[in-house]
């Protein structure tokens, strides 16, 4: 059997008494008991499977596995099933899937061997989903980068530092929903999760689970966790 | 804050890099001198004037060159090892 | 009560009376009101103390440099009055007074100003020594401005970045014309002004007509019209910083904006007048009479005799005439009569005009607080005032109109040089760096018309350097055919008082007295008479000065250099400046087993880890002790993902370790781990791990917590240098690593894993794959702490349901948590070096006697070149470990008392602690080598200047064979249980 | 009211002298030329005149009289330092201190205010206690106390700094002093000046004659001067000197910046240090908050301020004293520090006979003014080395023997 598997936040979201669902064996806020202001909207993606590689061959193996690989450095391209594969700088990859399709998995197993060139690199970051109106002031009051000048059909990775941290930045934004991801290093996760809370909070916004973010999210909710802290909120929760 | 041009993530504020202090070439360690090596690992050329320098995007573990005024503090360019000029 | 009707353009809401109290009276004012017009207004004409001589003053500028005018509001440190804005139930006093601003017990110093003369607290209170302390605190008791509210919290502010194509500082006629011509090409604009309305002097200096006020409004139009162009009113730039970087402040928050060009348009600060009691309440700048007129409807005094020197002075007698106020005379520095349109009207409505002259001195009632008139006298061609042709004049205020100083610090800031213009009698920018331009009268152009234009040809330029606009940008605007600055606004008096800077109450002969004794450079003469030192940055006073000095040396104004502004523009609130206060920290991911389990924790650089495990009511001596030997005994758990964790693949990975770490690597078995020792160029110590080879060309190792950000980047470099075909990835965050350590350590693992543990398949600093707890993991068995142990990294998010299933299973084991304490206990039993306390910043590997860890036969490592020559050198000091008898007793000795061998300090201790396993106290030490043998007794120097006898012993000191850590063996017969 | 400020007051002309001559042009030669008008300069040639007799000395000034950093440190004077060299020397320093108002007959203001170095972690507690050691061993007044002896001493500090960095311990150092520092350089410069040495301002060295590896001459962009002695005094520019008679250093130029508050009233009594937070700062007469950090990360050979500096200390200071959120910071500036890899400075003769050298000053020469022209004097007097200066000669860098203050001064004060 698997292991469970537990966010970086687990022990912030817990404090906001979410109704738990399951997701990739991880425990996942589905929806909060107090719903907070739409001007900013925060969620946790940690869940999604998520495994990166570096390496002068990286590139091409992806390629070979007819995986789309974004042709400029910091950009980023689709997976079918929601997913997304992130070119980070020159020659690494952050591969992540969706709630449906398993492309980081494969990856991850097929680099169980040495593959010349190629080394595999295990994430487990701090994943976040935050869009609303509000947001770019969000970025403006946390982030030395002007997002507003990026556009969003261009794909690009930006890496930079957030509040003291590095971050990994995609705009997702369709139409006119801003939205954006964010990948920090998970240790931290904590950290970067109450700053960004705070000032959302203060902007009109704040934590919202899967079933908000991801409103097609076809999870187990409340399904009876191993894990006590979610025990005790599925009971506290409506 | 003073902008510094990464050559793969781009023009940055210099609060997202770390600075690797002078390029230096070293010495045959089998051939030089005792002498000749403490000046090496201790003494630097600390004239004002255009250097070549190394700097570290932290975000994204970028190692790269930069001449740089050290007077004017101005960049004349940036490039990876090995692409330079 | 001097409120004057309605006036078109006038920022006070009237429908909004607020209340508010000063120095203990009960005033009122309007919504819009600043403190000082809603006081001006009442009548209220003393509104604070100067800081040296704590003479009586008003309303000077009215134009965010009224320094005298400081007020405190319940713990609000030094409220500017000029431009604070009047809030109801506001409770003001003026800063710095004994028993308020009318009666001011120390008012008594004006009087002794003589025996105060420039720099005088360099030439006394230092004979006899013993009195200096007693007049330091005097003068401490004196000085200084507000008193700050130590109650007062700590206010954290919504600091921001922003972005804009152009920005505009000043939004005058000049600026808001360079923003529209900016916002016609598509910039994107952002335009800021200190003040709460845009318009600059267009919001004031109306000569009496309705013209400008009428312009006013079109371009305000015109402003709204423009999408593109944010306005920011309220709003100061603080300073300029590298590559277009502009502090922004305004009541709230600091915003931090990047510009593509800067247009700065901030105008000019008029200059005051320099004669006797030039101080007074009631003497002001024209502008500041003229801002009181039409922002704040206040009439500004009653009576007045307006000093002029320019078309501005004409403008302003007829701006005060259409406020009702009776203009007595208008005095002219010069000879030659006005031509200007405005001074024709005043000369048609029968004002006096007497040219050729100035205001000798301003004549106070008794009591400096009222105010009777003024004496005007000719002036002598040499700038004197000829006395003989003394006349009076009876009036209730003075409005000085001499000249402007340009508000350029932010030009200065920007690296831009200037020059002095005799023709304006004005400084203007000579070269101004790249991306920044100046518009308007900051550019020495004064006409309203020619503001306008040079706005636009700034814009132009600025979108120039941004690669778009017009294809050609239109020349400079014509030069002022006239000068709107008096050279010599000054005039002598022997009775002086007549003040040149006001926030220091610095008189003419103070500057007459520092040259004379030999600071007679700009720079020197700033330091010695403290001149713009004040909070006002010399805005009304460095131009002065500098016209004092050149006229003393008897040289050009532009002979004498300018001195540099530095930030800031205006000062700016700490609060301000820091923002939210971001204080990044990081958690491994088993923190909230840590907080379940009780933990009390301690910093290490950003990470927070567990120092023991509280469990009341024991001490946290006691708890120490349980952990360490629950370790001995049975076993326990600790928390290292705080460990630096790198992985290095490829055929070039083995090259890389060699040559980056002391020790041999090529040689590693796979499946093996081995100590990893790494010094920097010049052979020092810099940090330490365990390299294990998880095949031919792949290894996983580790580095210290504080190392690991450093080695990883280190690596990289010289990797990339090197050209080497390995790839580095760094799991510091990504793996968490727990260590299992006990002689019950292997029962607990091998319920849990699928790994084989017993000899010789899993034998020590083996290194293996598998799972535990079904996650993915990687054991290493180490040895740190002197036992059996396995070292077991895992994913970080399974790292809370390894922590568990251990603790669940290690229970009927005795298992504990431990934290930091214990582990640095335990490892100091077995002797081993912790980089960065037993080793300091010089420390080489012979020193911290590691050179069994290096490898001097290698072809090549950092540092080897050094320590060859090092190892050729006498060695200084060593580290060695001793212990103290076992029947000792008394204070211990700390980490870092020293050892002293006749009256001679011979070296220090770097560890120490009781060693539970072995009853007494053991160390290690950093000494002479002399005495570093086996046996030798050296005396450590305690607390209490006690000393303490030890002697060396050699390490380690607990299992000296290592016996327990290879194999699990019962514990030692002799133990201490705690008390 | 003191008698010097009476006779000033009555009397018809004001009778202040001036305190140093301009002198109308440069001779041809001088026995020793001091290149460097700032505190160590002058006072170097103050002891040359007074204690040694050498009076036909010419001081050299690019700019104006102390406009160095003389004129932009933080003014903070202590000796609680690390090793023994460094030690002793600073203790000295502060002993010449006590003494200098005196000597000039001018007031430095020398305030001795008590001196804190915060230690937030228990690594730093350690190196406070060894600091401590080290001085009490050799006479210095340094102790190390708990965080309760902080809050006595400054009642106003929050001795968690706001819950992230809870003050753990500090070294107190009773002498920890502050003084005017404008007011040293000019002391010196008075009375080299009354002693016959000429001082003059505006005056570039251009370069340096050599002949047959000792110093021949000096070239400056007011003609050119006949000299065997020369002694380099020049801080930040230090490496164009160097360059002009071909000696190689480990010297690097980083700017070290300083923030001013405006007055208010006098609270803040002791001076107060903190590693980890890189902030110092101390509360001068006038009733500002004078405050520095560390120093910029990287080279460079200007005077600029950053607004990064600015934020950063101003989170910090509120760390410490929560209630100055209202305060306001009125000036930035910079001075430019020769940074050298051990924290101690290059002193004394050098491989160029008749060249010496005074220089690493860091971010700690404004305290060894006094010590430094004591010892520059006797070193080029004598041709000898002062014993005080010895751990700082150039060679210890070529011999692997560096003197390791790093731990003591970790933060630039």
């Amino acid at each position: 059997m698997n292991p469970t598997r537990l966010s970086p936040l687990h022990d912030r979201l817990a404090r906001l008494r979410p109704v738990w669902g399951e997701v990739n064996g991880m425990v996942t806020p589905i929806r909060f008991a107090v719903t907070a202001g739409s001007a900013i909207e925060l969620a946790d993606l940690s869940a999604l499977q998520r495994t990166g590689l570096k390496g002068p061959g990286a590139g091409d193996w992806l390629q070979a596995r007819g995986m789309p690989v974004p042709p400029r450095p910091n950009a980023w391209a689709p997976l079918d099933g929601g997913g997304l594969v992130a070119r980070l700088a020159r020659s690494e990859f952050l591969l992540e899937d969706g709630l449906q399709g398993n492309f980081a998995l494969a990856v991850h197993a097929g680099l169980r061997t040495a593959v010349s060139g190629v080394y595999p690199v295990l994430r487990q970051d701090a994943a976040l989903l935050v869009r609303g109106e509000a947001v770019h002031e969000l970025f403006a009051q946390t982030c030395n980068i002007d997002f507003s000048a990026i556009p969003s059909q261009e794909r690009t990775v930006t890496l930079t530092m957030m509040v003291g941290v590095a971050v990994t930045i995609i705009d997702t934004s369709l139409d006119d929903k801003t939205c954006y991801r964010i990948w920090c290093d998970g240790t931290y996760g904590a950290y970067l999760w109450d700053t960004l809370l705070e000032i959302a909070g203060e902007l009109g916004g704040g934590a919202v689970g899967l079933s908000a973010a991801w409103p097609d999210a076809p999870v187990a909710t409340d399904t009876p966790s191993t894990h006590d802290n979610s025990h005790s909120n599925i009971q506290e929760s409506p | 804050m003073k902008l510094l041009t990464c050559p793969v993530n781009g023009p940055r504020p210099v609060s997202e890099f770390a600075y690797g202090g002078e390029y230096r070439e070293m010495p045959d360690p089998a051939t030089a001198s005792d002498a000749q090596w403490a000046d090496y690992v201790f003494n630097r050329a600390s004239l004002p004037g255009v250097k070549k320098e190394w700097w570290y995007h932290v975000p994204s573990g970028t190692w790269f060159l930069a001449e740089r005024d050290v007077q004017a503090d101005v960049v004349h360019r940036t490039y990876l090892f090995g692409e330079g000029p | 009560m001097t409120r004057l009707p309605p006036i078109p353009g006038e920022w006070i809401d009237r429908t909004r009376l607020l209340a508010f109290e000063f120095e203990g009276r009960s005033y009122t004012g309007f919504a819009g009101d600043t403190v000082t017009s809603a006081l001006w207004g009442s009548g209220v004409h003393v509104l604070g103390r100067s800081f040296k001589y704590h003479r009586p003053r008003g309303v000077l500028s009215f134009a965010n440099h009224d320094v005298n005018a400081l007020v405190d509001d319940r713990g609000s440190l030094n409220l500017r009055a000029d431009v604070a804005a009047l809030q109801s139930s506001m409770r003001l006093a003026a800063v710095n007074t004994y028993g308020g601003v009318d009666n001011d017990g120390a008012r008594f110093l004006d009087r002794l100003s003589a025996f105060l003369p420039v720099g005088f607290y360099y030439k006394t209170f230092h004979h006899p020594r013993w009195m200096f302390p007693y007049w330091e605190r005097l003068i401490r008791k004196v000085s200084g401005l507000g008193a700050p509210d130590f109650a007062a919290p700590r206010i954290r502010t919504p600091k921001r970045y922003d972005f804009c194509e152009v920005l505009v500082i000043g939004a005058g006629p000049s600026g808001i014309s360079a923003a529209l011509a900016a916002a016609r090409f598509g910039a994107k604009v952002l335009l800021i002004d200190e003040n709460a309305r845009v318009g600059g002097s267009l919001t004031y200096a109306r000569g009496g007509a309705s013209e400008s006020y009428a312009l006013l409004q079109d371009l305000d139009r015109q402003l709204r019209a423009q999408s593109n162009v944010r306005v920011r009113t309220g709003t100061f730039a603080a300073g300029y910083y590298a590559d277009n970087w502009v502090a922004l402040i305004d009541a709230h928050k600091m915003s931090k904006v990047r510009a593509g060009s800067v247009v700065v348009a901030s105008g000019v600060f008029e200059q005051p007048a320099v004669f006797r009691n030039n101080d007074l309440p009631g003497v002001m700048l024209a502008s500041a009479a003229q801002r009181l007129i039409y922002r704040y409807a206040v009439k500004p005094v009653q009576r007045a005799v307006v000093l002029s020197a320019n078309a501005e002075g004409y403008a302003a007698a007829l701006d005060l005439l259409s406020a009702g106020v009776e203009v007595r005379a208008v005095v002219d520095l010069r000879t030659a009569d006005d031509e200007s349109p405005a001074a024709q009207e005043v000369r048609n409505r029968g004002i006096p005009v007497l040219s050729g002259s100035c205001v000798y001195e301003a004549l106070p009632a008794p009591g400096l607080t009222d105010f009777e008139g003024a004496a005007v006298c000719r002036l002598h061609r040499d700038g004197r005032a000829d006395v003989g042709t003394h006349r009076y004049f009876a009036c209730d205020g003075i409005v000085m109109s001499v000249g402007f100083a340009p508000a350029n610090a932010l030009l200065h800031q920007a690296g831009g040089r200037m020059r002095f213009d005799e023709r304006t009698q004005q400084y203007i920018p000579d070269v101004l760096p790249e991306g920044v331009f100046a518009a308007g009268r900051v550019n020495g152009v004064h006409e309203l018309g020619a503001r306008l234009q040079d706005g636009e040809r700034a814009a132009h330029m600025a979108l120039r350097h941004l690669g778009r606009g017009p294809a050609s940008v239109e020349p400079p605007v014509a030069a002022e055919t006239r000068c709107p600055s008096h050279p010599y606004p000054v005039v002598e008096h022997p009775e002086g008082k007549n003040f040149v800077d006001f926030d220091e109450d610095l008189q003419l002969k103070d500057f007459v007295h520092a040259v004379q004794e030999g600071f007679d450079s700009i720079e020197l003469l700033k330091r010695y008479t403290t001149v713009g030192m004040g909070p006002s940055q010399g805005k009304h006073s460095n131009m002065n000065a500098v016209r004092i000095l050149a006229r003393i040396r008897r040289q050009p104004v532009g002979d004498l250099g300018t001195t540099t502004a530095r930030p800031f523009f205006h000062p700016v609130a700490l609060s301000h400046l820091a923002g939210r206060g971001f204080a990044p920290e990081r958690r491994t991911p088993l923190h909230s087993r840590h907080e379940r389990s009780t933990a009390v924790f301690m910093q290490a650089g950003v990470w927070m880890r567990p120092e023991y495990y509280s469990r009341d009511p024991k001490s946290k001596a006691e708890l120490v002790l349980e952990e360490a030997l629950a370790v001995r005994r049975d076993v326990g758990l600790i928390d290292v993902g705080t460990l630096g964790k790198l992985e290095a693949s490829g055929p070039g990975a083995g090259e890389l370790l060699e040559r980056m770490y002391t020790g041999r690597f090529s040689n590693l078995k796979v499946g093996m781990s081995r100590y990893a020792l790494m010094v920097d160029e010049s052979g020092v110590i810099v940090d330490d791990g365990v390299v294990a080879r998880l095949s031919e060309e792949r290894f996983y190792f580790t580095t210290t917590t504080t190392g690991s950000a450093t080695v990883y980047r280190d690596m990289q470099r010289l990797n990339a240098m090197w050209g080497l075909e390995c790839g580095l990835v760094n799991l510091t965050g990504a793996m968490a690593a727990l260590n299992l350590a006990g002689p019950r350590s292997r029962e607990v693992l091998a319920d849990l894993t699928d790994i084989a543990l017993e000899e010789p398949a899993f034998p020590y600093l083996g290194a293996r794959d598998g799972r535990v707890a079904d996650a993915p993991a990687r054991v290493l068995r180490v040895g740190f702490v002197g036992e059996l142990g396995y070292e077991i990294h895992v994913p970080a998010e399974n790292a809370a349901h390894v922590w568990d299933a251990l603790m669940t299973t290690g229970a009927r084991f005795g298992i504990r948590p431990f934290g930091v304490e214990a582990q640095r206990l335990l490892r100091l039993e077995k002797g081993h070096v912790i980089i960065g306390q037993d080793t300091d910043g010089l420390t080489t590997p012979l020193q911290a006697s590691m050179g069994w860890a290096v490898k001097m036969d290698k072809p090549f490592f950092v540092g080897q070149r050094s320590l060859r020559i090092i190892e050729k050198r006498p060695l200084k000091q060593k580290l060695v470990g001793f212990a103290l008898d076992a029947s000792f007793v008394g204070p211990a000795p700390k980490e870092c008392h020293l050892i002293i061998r006749d009256g001679q300090i011979e070296g220090r201790v770097t560890s120490v602690a009781r060693s539970p396993a072995l009853g007494h106290v053991v160390g290690l030490a950093m000494i002479a080598p002399e005495m570093a043998a086996g046996g030798t007794r050296f005396t450590i120097r305690v607390d209490g200047n006690q000393t303490v006898e030890a002697r060396v012993v050699s390490t380690p000191f607990y299992d000296a064979i290592g016996e327990r850590q290879k194999a699990a063996v019962p514990p030692p017969q002799r133990e201490v249980l705690p008390a | 009211m003191p008698v010097r400020l009476f006779r000033i007051g009555l009397s018809s002309a004001y009778p202040e002298p001036r305190m140093f001559r301009q002198p109308e042009q440069l001779r041809g030669a001088y026995d020793v030329v001091i290149i460097g008008a700032g505190g160590h300069g002058l006072a170097s040639a103050y002891y040359l005149a007074r204690d040694h007799g050498i009076t036909d000395v010419a001081v050299l000034e690019k700019g104006y009289i102390g406009g160095g950093n003389t004129g932009r440190n933080t003014t903070i004077i202590r000796s609680n330092y690390l090793t023994p060299e460094g030690v002793a020397f600073y203790d000295e320093s502060v002993r010449l201190w006590q003494d200098l108002s005196q000597d000039f007959d001018l007031n430095l203001f020398y305030s001795t205010r008590g001196h804190f170095t915060l230690a937030h972690t228990d690594a730093a507690v350690r190196t406070m206690r060894w600091r401590a050691e080290v001085n009490k061993h050799l006479g210095v007044e340094s102790e190390l106390v708990g965080p309760e002896a902080v809050k006595k001493a400054c009642p106003q500090i929050d001795i968690t700094c706001g819950g992230h960095a809870p003050v753990m311990g500090a070294l107190f150092h009773k002498p920890g002093a502050i003084a005017r520092h404008d007011a040293v350089a000019w002391g010196y410069g008075r009375g080299a000046d009354q002693r016959g040495v000429e001082i003059h301002q505006q005056t570039e060295v251009l370069g340096i004659d050599l002949n047959h590896g000792r110093v021949a001459g000096v070239r400056t962009s007011r003609g050119s001067i006949a000299t065997s002695k020369v002694l380099c005094a020049v801080a930040g520019s230090t490496p164009r000197l160097l360059d002009m008679v071909g000696i190689r250093t480990p010297i690097t130029i980083h700017p070290l910046q300083a923030m001013v508050t405006e007055p208010m009233k006098p609270w803040l009594d002791p001076i107060i240090v903190s590693g980890s937070l890189h902030v110092y700062v101390s509360q001068s007469a006038r009733g500002e908050l004078v405050m520095g950090a560390s120093l910029d990360p990287y080279e460079l050979h200007s005077t600029r301020s950053t607004l990064d500096f600015a934020e950063g200390l101003a989170n910090h200071m509120l760390d410490l004293f929560p209630f100055l959120s209202a305060a306001k910071a009125n000036r930035q500036w910079a001075g430019m520090a020769d940074m050298t890899p051990d924290f101690a400075p290059i002193m004394g003769k050098t491989p160029v006979e008749g060249f010496y050298l005074d220089a690493g000053w860091g971010t700690w020469g404004f305290k060894a003014t006094p010590v430094c022209g004591k010892t520059m004097s006797h070193t080029v007097a004598s041709d000898e080395d002062h014993p005080l200066i010895r751990g700082f000669n150039l060679e210890r860098f070529a011999n692997y023997e560096l003197t390791g203050e790093k731990g003591a001064a970790a933060v630039g004060h």
